[in-house]
This record gives C-alpha cells, sequence and structure tokens, in this order.
C-alpha cells in the first residue's frame, strides 16, 4: 500500500463531545496506513455562526487553516466533520472564481491565502482514494446480529456544485464503504433529512423532533443502529435520543456510531480503542463478534444443511415429472 | 453603371438608432451611386414600387437596400427588380437591422457602421455579373423518415396528391407514440381507433412504399435529386413468409426481454410482435435478448412458426431509393426516469411514467386495462400525478414547457376515476397549460366532474415508507408544505429530442438546437421548411406538440413539397462555380477538394488538361475557389474580385 | 476621420451563411447588445474564405479579422469547415512570420440558433483587439 | 392581511441589496413551492421559504427582517440543491440573516445569543470552548436549567472538557474579528 498522507483537520468538536469519531478515524486510518498529518495550531472554522454574520468574514476563519495546510505544502485536506468541509469548500470556492472577494478575504487575514487546497471528508478519502478493495482486504470481524442504516446528514454531498461527492438525492458511499467492511446495510428514506443541526441549544424541542423523524424511519426501515458521519448529527440522535423520547412521546433505544468505529470493529480494534465507551445509547449488545472464519464456516453448514432438503426437493420434482 | 441605393427605416426599427437621412445623404456620395433615398418600409408594396419607378426614372442598372437580413427578403428584391427588367443578381442587400441597429447603442456609431455597410455593398454590387439559372429534371418522390401519426398524415397526404412516397420507419410498426396510447384528448376518443385506420391506409396505398425496422443511413444529393442509403435492419424472420399469427410469441421461452413498446411497463418476449394493430403485423427477434443469439442455441421459435419464417442469419441489407424531398417526422424522446433522483426514478418500482401508466390503462397493454402498482399487482387508490417531472427544469437542462403533459395528466386522471371508481387522484400541478380548443374545459372536468385534487406546487421528494409512496410537496395557495401517502405516483416526464436527433440533423445537413430539436427555417413564418431547400419538418421532432399541431404540420410539409413538384423543372442556382478554361492550368485541386464530386477532368480540343464544372451537382460553397492557386474557377455572385471589393471598401477608406 | 471614427477600430468580419450569419440575425432578433467595431462579409461557406482574403483586409487596413463557419459535422455543405479549419489554423501560425500579432485574427464556429454565443464573440474579440489597439497609423 | 400598496410599499432598495449582497438574482423565481415542499423546517417557520423569496420579490422588507423563518433556517442546502431555476435559495436566507443582524432587527433572540456566545469563545480561544460557550449562553439567555441533564452524561463519558484549549494563535484568530469589526463600522 503505497504510504498515503494527508493534512488532518480534526475541528473543535472531535476534541470534546465527538472525541470518539477523532480516535476511531486515525485507529482506521492507522490500519489502511495513511498517515494524517495535523496543520500546526489550526482554528476554529467558523462553522454555521460566522456565515451569519458575514460571508468575507466566515471565508477568512476558514481560509487561516487552508493557509496553514498551504504551508505544508499539501494541496489536499480532510476532515470528517461536514460543517467544518463546508467552510473550507464555500470559502475555496467563492475564492477561487471571485477575485475581488479573494482580496477582501486576504485582506482579514495576516497570510494570503492563494486557493492552492482541495478540502475532502474523510468519507470521501475513504471511498475514493483508498477504494473499496482496500478496505475489504482487512476485515477480519463480522457482526452478524448487526444491520445499520447509514445516516449522511444534510450538507454531506450538498449542493452538489460545492459539494462535488456522491449523489446529492442518493448518496451510496457510506453503504459501499460498510459493506465493503462486512457489515450488513440496510438503506433508509431520511437518510439525508435534516437532524435539526446547530440548533440543539437554543431550540431543543425542535430538534427534537427532527431527530425523532429520522430515528423512527431508520428503525421502521428495520435497522438496529445508525451509523453517522458528522458530529453534530451524532450528537442530536444520540446524546438527546432520550430528550427526543420525552419531547414526542416515543421510546427509542438506537444506538447511534460513527462508521470509523464500525469499520475498527470489523478490523478487530478493541472498543476502548475505538471510544465505544463514549457513546451515550450502549451498542454493546448488537456488536457481537465472531471472526471471519467462525462466520464463513458457519455460512457453509448452513448451505449443507440446506443441501439434504434441496435434493429431497429435486428427488419429489423428478418423479411428478415422468 | 448607375447604382440605385434605397436606406429602409423598418418603422422605428431601422430609423430609431440609425440616421437614415444621413445614411442616404452619405450613399449619394459613392462613386457610381446616380440615386440614393430613404424610405419607411422598402419591403411594402409601396416601398417595392418606389424601387420600379425609380429604375425606370432614373436608368438604374444596380439596385442596393439597406434594410433587414438578406436571409429574409433578399429573394423579395430580387423579383422586385427582375420585374423592373434587371437581372436579379444585379442587387445587394445590406443588412443594417439585425447587425446594426437592433445591436448598437450609440447612435453615431450605428449610423457610421450603416454607410459602411452600404459602402460595401455597393462595391460588391458594381463587381456582379447577370447569372441565369437553368433548369433540371426534378424526381417526384417523397422520403418521409419516421412512421408516426405526423409521418403518416404528410406520406398520405403526398401520395394522394400523386406522388410516390418512400417511407422509413425505425422500429419494427408504424404508429409511433400515439399507437402507445389508449384515449386522446380533449375528446378522450380510443387512440388505436382512430390511429388504425390511417396505418391501414398507409400499408394499402400504392404510391407508398414503406421500410419499416429501418434506418437512414446515408443522404447524398441536394433538392429535386437525392440519393437515400437505407440500412433494413434484420428482424431475423423473413417477413414474405410471417403472417403474423403470433405463435412463436406464445412458444418463446425468453418471458423478460424489455418491451420497447411499452417502455419497459411489463416484460415481453424475446420475438415479438409489438402490439395487435401493428403495421407491419409481422414478428421481430430482440437479438438482446433471444437465446439463440445470446446462448448459442434454443430454437423454439423456429421450430413452431407454421410458414418456416424464422431465419437467424438475416443481416443488414442496404438499398438506395431516388427521391425529390425529404419530410422529417422523427418525433420525440422522454426523458430518462432515472435523471429524477429525488423522486427515486428507477428506484421505486410504484413510481412510473406518464407513457407507462398509459399502457396500464390500455386494454391491449401488459396489464389488459387494469390499473396495478407494478410492486405488488394490487390496485391502487390513491394516484397522484406530478406534472413538470424534469420540465421547466433549468438543472436538469431542460428549461422549456413540454406542451401536452398537463392536458394528458388530466386524461389520465379521467380515466382513473372510470377504471376505479372510489380512487382518489392528485395532481401536483405549477400553471395548467391547456390553451387548445376545448382543451381548457376538459381539465376543469377533470376536477369539477371526476374529483381530480388539483394542487399548486411542485414535488420536493418521493420515498417509501411501508407499502405506501410519500410525495412530499408544497401547495403554493395553501402556502405550506403537503405531504400524501400515495400508493402510485405517475411522472408527467419531459419530452426531449429523439434519440439519434443529432446524428440524422449531419445526415440532412440541417441544424438543430442546444435541445436536439430541428432548426425551422423561420419560427412563424416558415415553421415546417428549413434551410436546407428540399428538407421539410413535420411534428414533435421540431419541437414539442400534441397530435393536432403533429398532424397540420404533417398536412403543411406535404403541401410544401406538392407545391415544389408542382413544377416539371426546378430552376437551379446559378451562383455556382464557373472555369476559365484559359487560366486553368489542370491541376485538378479543385477536384479533389469538391464535397459533391461535382468537377470532373475534361480534355479541350487541343489537348490541354482542364477542370470542367457539372452544373446540376454544383452547390455553390466555393470551397474549389479558395483552393484553386491561380484563380481560374471562380463562385459566381461570390468571385475573389466581388468579395475582395468589399474588403477594399472597408479598409481603404 | 471624424473623432468618433478613430475610438473604434476597423474588424472585418467574414460570416457563413448558413450558421454564423443566421447566429448574427438571431442575435439582432435577440437585441444582444454588442460593439460596433465589426463589419460583416456574407460568404456562402467559412470553406470560401480564402487566407489571402484576410490577409489583404489585415494588411491594408483591418485592425482584426473574425472568421465563423458551423459547428464541425454541421455545415451546410458537409465539410467546407473542416477544410476552413485547416487553413485557418494555418494562417494563425502564419501571421507572426508576416509581422501581424496573431491575437488580431480569430476564427470560431457559431449556429443558427446560438445569437447569445454570437453577441459573446463579438464582444470578447473586439476587447482582444481593443486591448491591442490600432495597427495603422491613421 | 392588511392590502399592500405596491407602487408604495415596495423597497427597491432592498431588493438590490440582496441581490448584490448574495449575487443571486430574486427574478429567477417562479414561485413553484419546490424549497418549501423540501424545507424540513416549513412547520416551524412563521412565512415557508417560498413566501419569503416572494417577500422579498416584492420588497416587503420589515415583514421579511423581523421573521422567525430566516433564524430557524439550517441552511441544509435542501432548496439550493432542488430548485429548478438554480436559485442559491440558502445563500439567500443566509445574506436576509446577515442584513437582519447588521440593522439589530432579530427576532428569534436565543439564536443570536448562541451564535454570539460561540463566536465570543472562538475569539477567546482560537478553538471553541464547549463548556464555555453553554455557561456564556445561560447566563445570556437566562435558560440556566437548558440541557441539564445532559451534564452529567457528558462528563462521565469525558466528552467535555473543563478547561479551554486556547491555541497559540488565538490573538491572530482575534485580529480577524477585529480587522473585520473596524470594516464594518468603515461601511456603517
Amino acid at each position: 500500500m503505497a504510504e498515503k498522507e494527508y493534512a488532518y483537520f480534526s475541528g473543535c468538536s472531535l476534541e470534546g463531545t465527538a472525541k470518539e469519531y477523532d480516535e476511531s478515524l486515525r485507529a482506521i486510518m492507522k490500519a489502511l496506513g495513511v498517515n494524517l498529518v495535523e496543520p500546526d495550531d489550526w482554528s476554529c472554522c467558523g462553522s454555521t455562526p460566522a456565515h451569519t454574520v458575514d460571508h468575507v468574514f466566515a471565508a477568512a476563519l476558514a481560509a487561516r487553516n487552508l493557509t496553514l495546510v498551504e504551508k505544508m505544502n499539501k494541496d489536499v485536506l480532510t476532515t470528517p466533520c461536514p460543517s467544518c468541509l463546508m467552510a473550507f469548500k464555500k470559502a475555496q470556492f467563492n475564492m477561487s472564481r471571485d477575485e475581488a472577494f479573494k482580496d477582501e478575504v486576504n485582506g482579514l487575514l495576516d497570510e494570503a491565502y492563494n486557493c492552492g487546497v482541495e478540502s475532502k471528508s474523510s468519507l470521501q478519502v475513504i471511498y475514493e482514494d483508498i477504494g473499496l478493495d482496500a478496505i475489504a482486504a482487512r476485515v477480519t470481524h463480522i457482526m452478524p446480529d448487526l444491520k445499520v442504516a447509514p445516516y449522511y446528514g444534510c450538507i454531506l454531498s450538498r449542493p452538489p456544485e460545492i459539494a462535488q461527492f456522491d449523489d446529492p438525492e442518493n448518496p451510496v458511499s457510506m453503504d459501499k464503504v460498510l459493506s465493503a467492511a462486512g457489515i450488513q446495510v440496510q438503506d433508509f428514506a431520511f437518510k439525508m433529512e435534516c437532524c435539526g443541526a446547530a440548533f440543539g441549544v437554543p431550540k431543543r424541542e425542535m430538534v427534537n423532533r427532527l431527530s425523532g423523524k429520522v430515528l423512527e424511519m431508520a428503525i421502521d426501515a428495520g435497522a438496529n443502529c445508525i451509523a453517522v458521519a458528522c458530529p453534530l448529527c451524532q450528537q442530536n440522535l444520540d446524546l438527546r435520543q432520550e430528550q427526543v423520547n420525552k419531547t414526542t412521546g416515543s421510546n427509542y433505544n438506537i444506538p447511534v456510531i460513527y462508521f470509523t468505529q464500525l469499520i475498527g470493529l470489523a478490523y478487530g480494534l478493541s472498543p476502548k480503542e475505538l471510544g465505544m465507551d463514549k457513546v451515550i445509547v450502549s451498542a454493546d449488545s448488537i456488536t457481537r463478534r465472531i471472526t471471519r472464519e467462525e462466520y464463513e464456516k458457519i455460512k457453509a453448514d448452513e448451505a449443507a444443511a440446506k443441501k439434504p432438503q434441496k435434493a429431497k426437493k429435486d428427488a419429489a420434482a423428478e418423479e411428478t415429472n415422468n | 453603371m448607375r447604382v440605385g441605393v434605397f436606406i429602409c427605416h423598418c418603422g422605428s426599427n431601422i430609423a430609431g438608432t440609425v440616421d437614415v437621412a444621413k445614411v442616404a445623404e452619405e450613399a449619394r456620395k459613392m462613386p457610381g451611386v446616380a440615386y440614393a433615398t430613404a424610405y419607411m418600409y422598402t419591403c411594402s408594396e409601396p416601398g417595392q414600387k418606389e424601387i420600379t419607378d425609380a429604375i425606370e426614372r432614373d436608368k438604374l442598372d444596380r439596385i442596393v437596400v439597406a434594410a433587414c437580413s438578406p436571409r429574409m427578403h433578399e429573394n423579395t428584391f430580387r423579383r422586385t427588380i427582375m420585374k423592373a427588367g434587371l437581372n436579379r443578381y444585379f442587387f445587394e442587400q445590406a443588412n443594417i437591422r439585425e447587425h446594426v441597429s437592433w445591436i448598437g447603442l450609440d447612435k453615431e456609431l450605428n449610423t457610421q457602421k450603416a454607410i459602411e455597410e452600404v459602402r460595401m455593398a455597393v462595391a460588391k454590387v458594381m463587381k456582379n455579373k447577370p447569372l441565369f439559372s437553368s433548369s433540371f429534371k426534378i424526381n417526384k418522390r417523397v422520403l418521409v423518415i419516421g412512421g408516426g401519426v405526423a409521418g403518416m398524415q404528410a406520406a398520405l397526404d403526398c401520395a394522394d396528391g400523386g406522388l410516390e412516397v418512400v417511407m422509413v420507419e425505425k422500429s419494427p410498426s408504424i404508429g409511433g407514440m400515439m399507437a402507445r396510447l389508449d384515449k386522446t384528448f380533449p375528446t378522450v376518443d380510443c387512440s388505436i381507433c382512430i390511429l388504425g385506420p390511417k396505418m391501414v391506409d398507409v400499408a394499402q396505398h400504392d404510391l407508398i412504399k414503406l421500410h419499416a425496422y429501418s434506418e437512414i443511413a446515408e443522404i447524398k444529393g441536394y433538392v429535386g435529386n437525392y440519393q437515400i442509403k437505407i440500412k433494413k435492419k434484420p428482424p431475423y424472420v423473413d417477413w414474405t413468409k410471417c403472417t403474423g399469427c403470433g405463435l412463436c410469441m406464445e412458444k418463446c421461452p425468453t418471458k423478460n426481454a424489455y418491451d420497447h413498446f411499452n417502455f419497459g411497463a411489463a416484460p415481453t418476449r424475446a420475438i415479438n410482435i409489438p402490439f395487435p394493430q401493428a403495421i407491419p403485423k409481422k414478428a421481430t427477434i430482440d437479438p438482446n435478448h433471444c437465446r439463440q443469439f445470446v446462448k448459442g442455441k434454443c430454437g423454439v421459435c423456429a421450430k413452431v412458426c407454421p410458414t418456416g419464417a424464422i431465419n437467424y442469419e438475416m443481416q443488414d441489407e442496404f438499398i438506395t431509393e431516388e427521391v425529390g424531398a425529404i419530410i422529417t417526422a422523427t418525433g420525440y424522446g422522454l426523458m430518462d426516469i432515472e435523471r429524477l433522483t429525488e423522486y427515486g426514478g428507477g428506484r421505486y418500482p410504484d413510481v412510473i411514467t406518464g407513457i407507462q401508466y398509459e399502457r396500464f390503462l390500455n386494454a391491449s397493454g401488459p396489464t389488459s386495462g387494469h390499473i396495478i402498482r407494478p410492486s405488488d399487482h394490487e390496485e391502487p387508490k390513491t394516484i397522484v400525478f406530478v406534472a413538470c417531472a424534469g420540465s421547466r427544469d433549468k438543472s436538469l437542462g431542460v428549461p422549456y414547457c413540454s406542451n401536452f403533459c398537463c392536458m394528458y395528466i388530466a386524461k389520465q386522471a379521467i380515466l382513473t376515476k372510470d377504471h376505479i371508481p372510489d380512487s382518489q387522484s392528485y395532481v401536483f400541478y405549477m400553471d395548467v397549460r391547456s390553451p387548445g380548443k376545448g382543451y381548457d374545459e376538459f381539465t376543469r372536468r377533470a376536477q369539477e366532474e371526476y374529483g381530480a385534487k388539483y394542487i399548486r406546487g411542485r414535488v420536493s421528494r418521493i420515498y417509501p415508507k411501508g407499502k405506501k409512496m410519500v410525495v412530499k410537496g408544497a401547495d403554493t395557495l395553501l402556502g405550506t408544505q403537503v405531504e400524501i401517502e400515495a400508493d402510485l405516483v405517475v411522472l408527467g416526464t419531459a419530452v426531449v429530442s429523439a434519440p439519434g436527433a443529432a446524428q440524422m440533423a449531419e445526415k440532412l445537413h440541417i441544424s438543430y438546437d442546444t435541445f436536439g430539436f430541428y432548426v425551422e427555417s423561420h419560427p412563424k413564418l416558415r415553421p415546417v421548411e428549413t434551410n436546407t431547400s428540399g428538407v421539410f419538418l413535420a411534428g414533435a421532432c421540431q419541437g414539442p406538440k400534441d397530435i393536432p399541431a403533429s398532424v397540420g404540420q404533417g398536412s403543411a410539409a406535404a403541401a410544401k413539397v406538392l407545391s415544389l413538384f408542382s413544377k416539371d423543372m426546378l430552376e437551379s442556382d446559378p451562383a455556382i462555380a464557373q472555369v476559365n478554361q484559359n487560366t486553368c492550368v489542370g491541376c485538378l485541386k479543385c477536384l479533389k477538394t469538391c464535397p459533391f464530386q461535382a468537377i470532373v477532368e475534361d480534355i479541350l480540343r487541343s489537348g490541354k488538361k482542364v477542370a470542367k464544372v457539372i452544373e446540376t451537382v454544383c452547390a455553390g460553397c466555393g470551397v474549389c475557389t479558395s483552393t484553386c492557386p491561380c484563380g481560374a474557377i471562380q463562385l459566381q455572385h461570390f468571385t475573389d474580385n466581388q468579395l475582395l471589393a468589399e474588403v477594399n471598401a472597408i479598409c481603404q477608406k | 476621420m471624424s473623432e468618433v471614427a478613430a475610438k473604434e477600430l476597423r474588424i472585418v468580419g467574414f460570416l457563413c451563411n448558413w450558421c454564423s450569419y443566421g447566429g448574427a440575425d438571431t442575435a439582432g432578433v435577440g437585441r444582444f447588445k454588442q460593439p460596433t467595431d465589426l463589419r460583416i462579409i456574407r460568404v456562402p461557406c467559412s470553406g470560401r474564405v480564402d487566407p489571402m482574403f484576410v490577409v489583404r483586409a489585415l494588411i491594408t487596413g483591418a485592425d482584426g479579422v473574425l472568421v465563423s463557419g458551423c459547428h464541425p459535422r454541421d455545415c451546410h455543405y458537409t465539410d467546407g469547415n473542416f477544410y476552413a479549419r485547416r487553413r485557418l489554423e494555418m494562417l494563425k501560425r502564419l501571421l507572426p512570420f508576416l509581422g501581424i500579432d496573431d491575437k488580431r485574427f480569430h476564427y470560431t464556429w457559431v449556429s443558427a440558433s446560438e445569437g447569445a454565443k454570437w453577441q459573446q464573440v463579438v464582444t470578447d474579440f473586439t476587447k482582444q483587439v481593443h486591448a491591442l489597439g490600432p495597427m495603422h497609423q491613421k | 392581511m392588511d392590502t399592500i400598496n405596491l407602487t408604495e410599499k415596495t423597497d427597491w432598495a432592498f431588493i438590490e441589496e440582496v441581490k448584490k449582497e448574495s449575487g443571486q438574482n430574486p427574478a429567477l423565481c417562479y414561485q413553484c413551492g419546490n424549497c418549501t415542499a423540501g424545507c424540513p423546517y416549513t412547520q416551524y417557520f412563521d412565512y415557508p421559504v417560498s413566501m419569503v423569496m416572494r417577500l422579498l420579490q416584492a420588497g416587503q422588507k420589515e415583514t421579511i427582517l423581523t421573521s422567525k423563518a430566516i433564524w430557524l433556517c439550517a441552511t441544509c442546502e435542501t432548496c439550493t440543491t432542488r430548485c429548478p431555476c438554480e436559485v442559491d435559495v440558502a445563500h439567500i436566507m443566509d445574506t436576509l440573516r446577515i442584513i437582519a443582524r447588521r440593522e439589530g432587527k432579530v427576532s428569534e433572540k436565543d439564536v443570536q445569543l448562541f451564535y454570539d456566545s460561540f463566536l465570543d469563545s472562538m475569539k477567546k480561544h482560537g478553538r471553541i470552548f464547549e463548556m464555555g460557550i453553554l455557561m456564556g449562553y445561560k447566563f445570556k439567555s437566562g435558560q440556566f436549567m437548558g440541557d441539564a441533564e445532559l451534564g452529567p452524561k457528558v462528563m462521565s463519558k469525558g466528552k467535555i472538557s473543563l478547561f479551554p484549549k486556547t491555541i497559540k494563535g488565538a490573538d491572530k484568530v482575534a485580529q480577524i474579528f477585529n480587522r473585520f469589526q473596524e470594516k464594518a463600522k468603515k461601511h456603517g
């Protein structure tokens, strides 16, 4: 595996409420032979609050980090958090298209940013750069009881001309990555419906209702676990799940785990290493793991058991014909 | 040389931003100009009379009109000066409207430009030589491409007018899209009942030769003398022996072949006759699905065929037809449902297209007229129709309105009530577009009498919930979001150009717009003609339109052909190449470059080898003239001197 | 030469009758405003444009020459524009040897329905020639 | 609903301002309702997003800037993705928020308070200190008991640090804030 190296921007929430996302991502990247290098002294990307104040101001906060990556003379930056990703992509998109905007943004910065960095979500790096075969190759364990509904959230592949990743209406990248890791995936209709995003603190009840709908649709589809790729979705669906039950009178009890944690489990890494203990609604009951060989053996036994019946059925069919 | 210059006001179109009086004044000073005036509407009756009077009064022998585009009125003014006894090539038209007054803001610069355009025209007209057209025989046969309702109407009108017609239809049977409809709006009469007799007329008309399951391979020649190379695709059934009994269809083991006729609404057999009223009613084998071709062995149909018509060895067959005019009626296509990802197009079986729903409604359709949900074959009670599914949508590259979806959706809502009395239909629309005769009353009936619920707003998303399909749309009149749990969703998908339309246009040398629809000679005044004389258009290939308009254009195109053929001889265009055999050195470079092989080698009595132009074949492109090293071959009316005169008029002032 | 003409440069256009001349008409019908420096000469096909015309125009007083024909494969005469493409590409490379800046000559393909594109072509080329300034001392 | 005298009440300057600042042309919208149909927040808005676009086309500045809708929109980009006229609706909503904040006409105070405490924390530490934001928001909004039940859950799992992690370049980040404030003051 050629040694791949990326500038890695974890983002503020991955140092706090989404620590397990950072831990599991680093673990599987190490397993996949990818080196993550953090830009020295990176700062907050501004996320949603910044762009409600001013677009030049928001782009400047994001561009400050892109300049750091440029100084590392790296041309690709990966970040797991869609909100940071959108801040970087919008800054890059607008600054590279509009000279005046670029000068205005650089006017707020100490060092000018000259649009040399492309930012990619960690999911995109795993899906496109590392590729499904490489992911499948490292699988050592199977979780037979697990049925995961991949939840993309709203801005991972939208708006299309800025995100330029996967299908803006029917994304399949996480589905494919998880199935490549030997995990049973269950598609569901609300995989892109908004979970309430940054309104968690000021508008909790509204977020609870929106997240409630997502949980309901995932459970209706028959999933017993939801995979996410965004710290804010995870917070609204998992941390606030109890609040959802209180607000909407439901009694959901479905674990919400980062897709990186699931892949880590399939690679046989320890739950501790993957921060599984940090998840509020525990997933231990459904992440029972058996080794790949055991799994193949079970599959072989089942097939053998079915063979005699099939033989019996063919024999019966033979008699009726002649 | 006494040149007359006529500057046109064109009402305010020109005079509004060009000082026409000043242009006329400057024109009078130009060398060779004997008379110059400005006139309100030069192309009008009195305007033309002004020119003919001036010719007599001032003994003018060259005329320049500075007005609109020569593509608009060059012929009008040529006829005018012919009436006054001048050769029609002693005329030049300066375009000071489309190229000057309509696009320039500054009146002074516009006037300056108009003066120079007039100076160029005067310089050229003084170099013009009289040209006389010869005439050539016309082959009074018509090629009609496409066997839909427009093509059939054109073919029948031409044949009834006494012309021999060659019809080429791509699919195994004529009938086009209309043959797939159950009922037609606004009269709700059965489509095949009114189309079938016409199809039979086409088949039985002794002047119409039908090539079904065939395609145009190549087109050579020009108006009056086209050579059409037709590829007859192999149906792997000998149609002379096939009686259309359908036995092969019953016995064929492959049951999941794609049914082109039903747009995949249901599978069909590898060998099939598209529909009961097909003309010609012959079987065709689909090599992509037939086991004989895919796996190399089967032969069931060959065994059961009573007349032994099956022949797996058939190959493409090429034949040539000679015709004098071509009517293109190649119809339209429908947007691929998979492009509507937010509606789950192609992913959810209970989200289908209007034409598939029409096939369900049709008694001879795959479900014999029972409306079913493709997922579980149950009868739906709540049906949601979505208008503008892909149309009027810049983000999908279809900014235009597809013309007839509002109408067929209203019709389908009515038919649904007849088929399932306790059903409830909903229609999401932005604007109900029903401008035709009796059209609006028809859409009102769908709501007033048949209880269809019309919701003003677009649908944003469709997703499954349990067995139902949730349609999430808006009702902008209620001012909020609405959701409907539907059993079945029918999308009025956008009309697009027919597949392969661009390639056909290139064979015909006609131009097509960014959406692949063919460009008519003039959107209002010449809708069924193209810029290529001899090639006419009819029906939806020129743009989305409904059956009455398509039939109307079919007859219009036929009328154009009949008038073209009313004369026995066609006047050739005299602006063709001429060789000066003294200066020609016989290098024959022109012969190699001529796109139409209109130049041949000729040996003079003195034994000198020179080039010779075949008058009737030369199309007047002028490539030879710019190839000839010594200027011996000159395209008349666009000779080097004439064009350089224009260049000098601009540059040496 | 009036002051107005001094500001305006002299650009000669050779347009094929079937496509680009029609495209310029469509631009006019659409009232797509354009600079007025261009003077249009109608030819039956871009294949009729002899490279000598372009050189003659540039040497005897034009500041820029624009040739426009049908898109490849759209030519009314099948392959007139193919000849034009080869000849005019050769010409463009030859111009510097004649001491003429090749940015003063441009050839392109515009169909009869592309009015907006024609407006863009004329506006851009006029700006390009104005950037070079007049070629002949008035 | 009182009659709107369009000749007098259409604030043309406002339409131009939004057009210039957002780079979007409101006239492109043909009121098909697709954005309202797809918007997950429609039930919480006082005016659905297509209505906000209509109010913008009609230049109803006061109604828009004092509306709840522009503050409850989460820029989830559904409207922009599905708009058949390719209008960046999410960007227009964002621009309206910016103008409303600039003119001090914020209807949903607590949303702005949350954003402000988020930004204050960033200005102080260079990165956000989640606990600090919560505390700042509680004091400003007076909702002391909000999310109290989450405290123990998050603490026990060590998912929230009690101390900010100020970066070396925190002053540089603060500089960006100051430069912006000065520029904003100059424009007035």
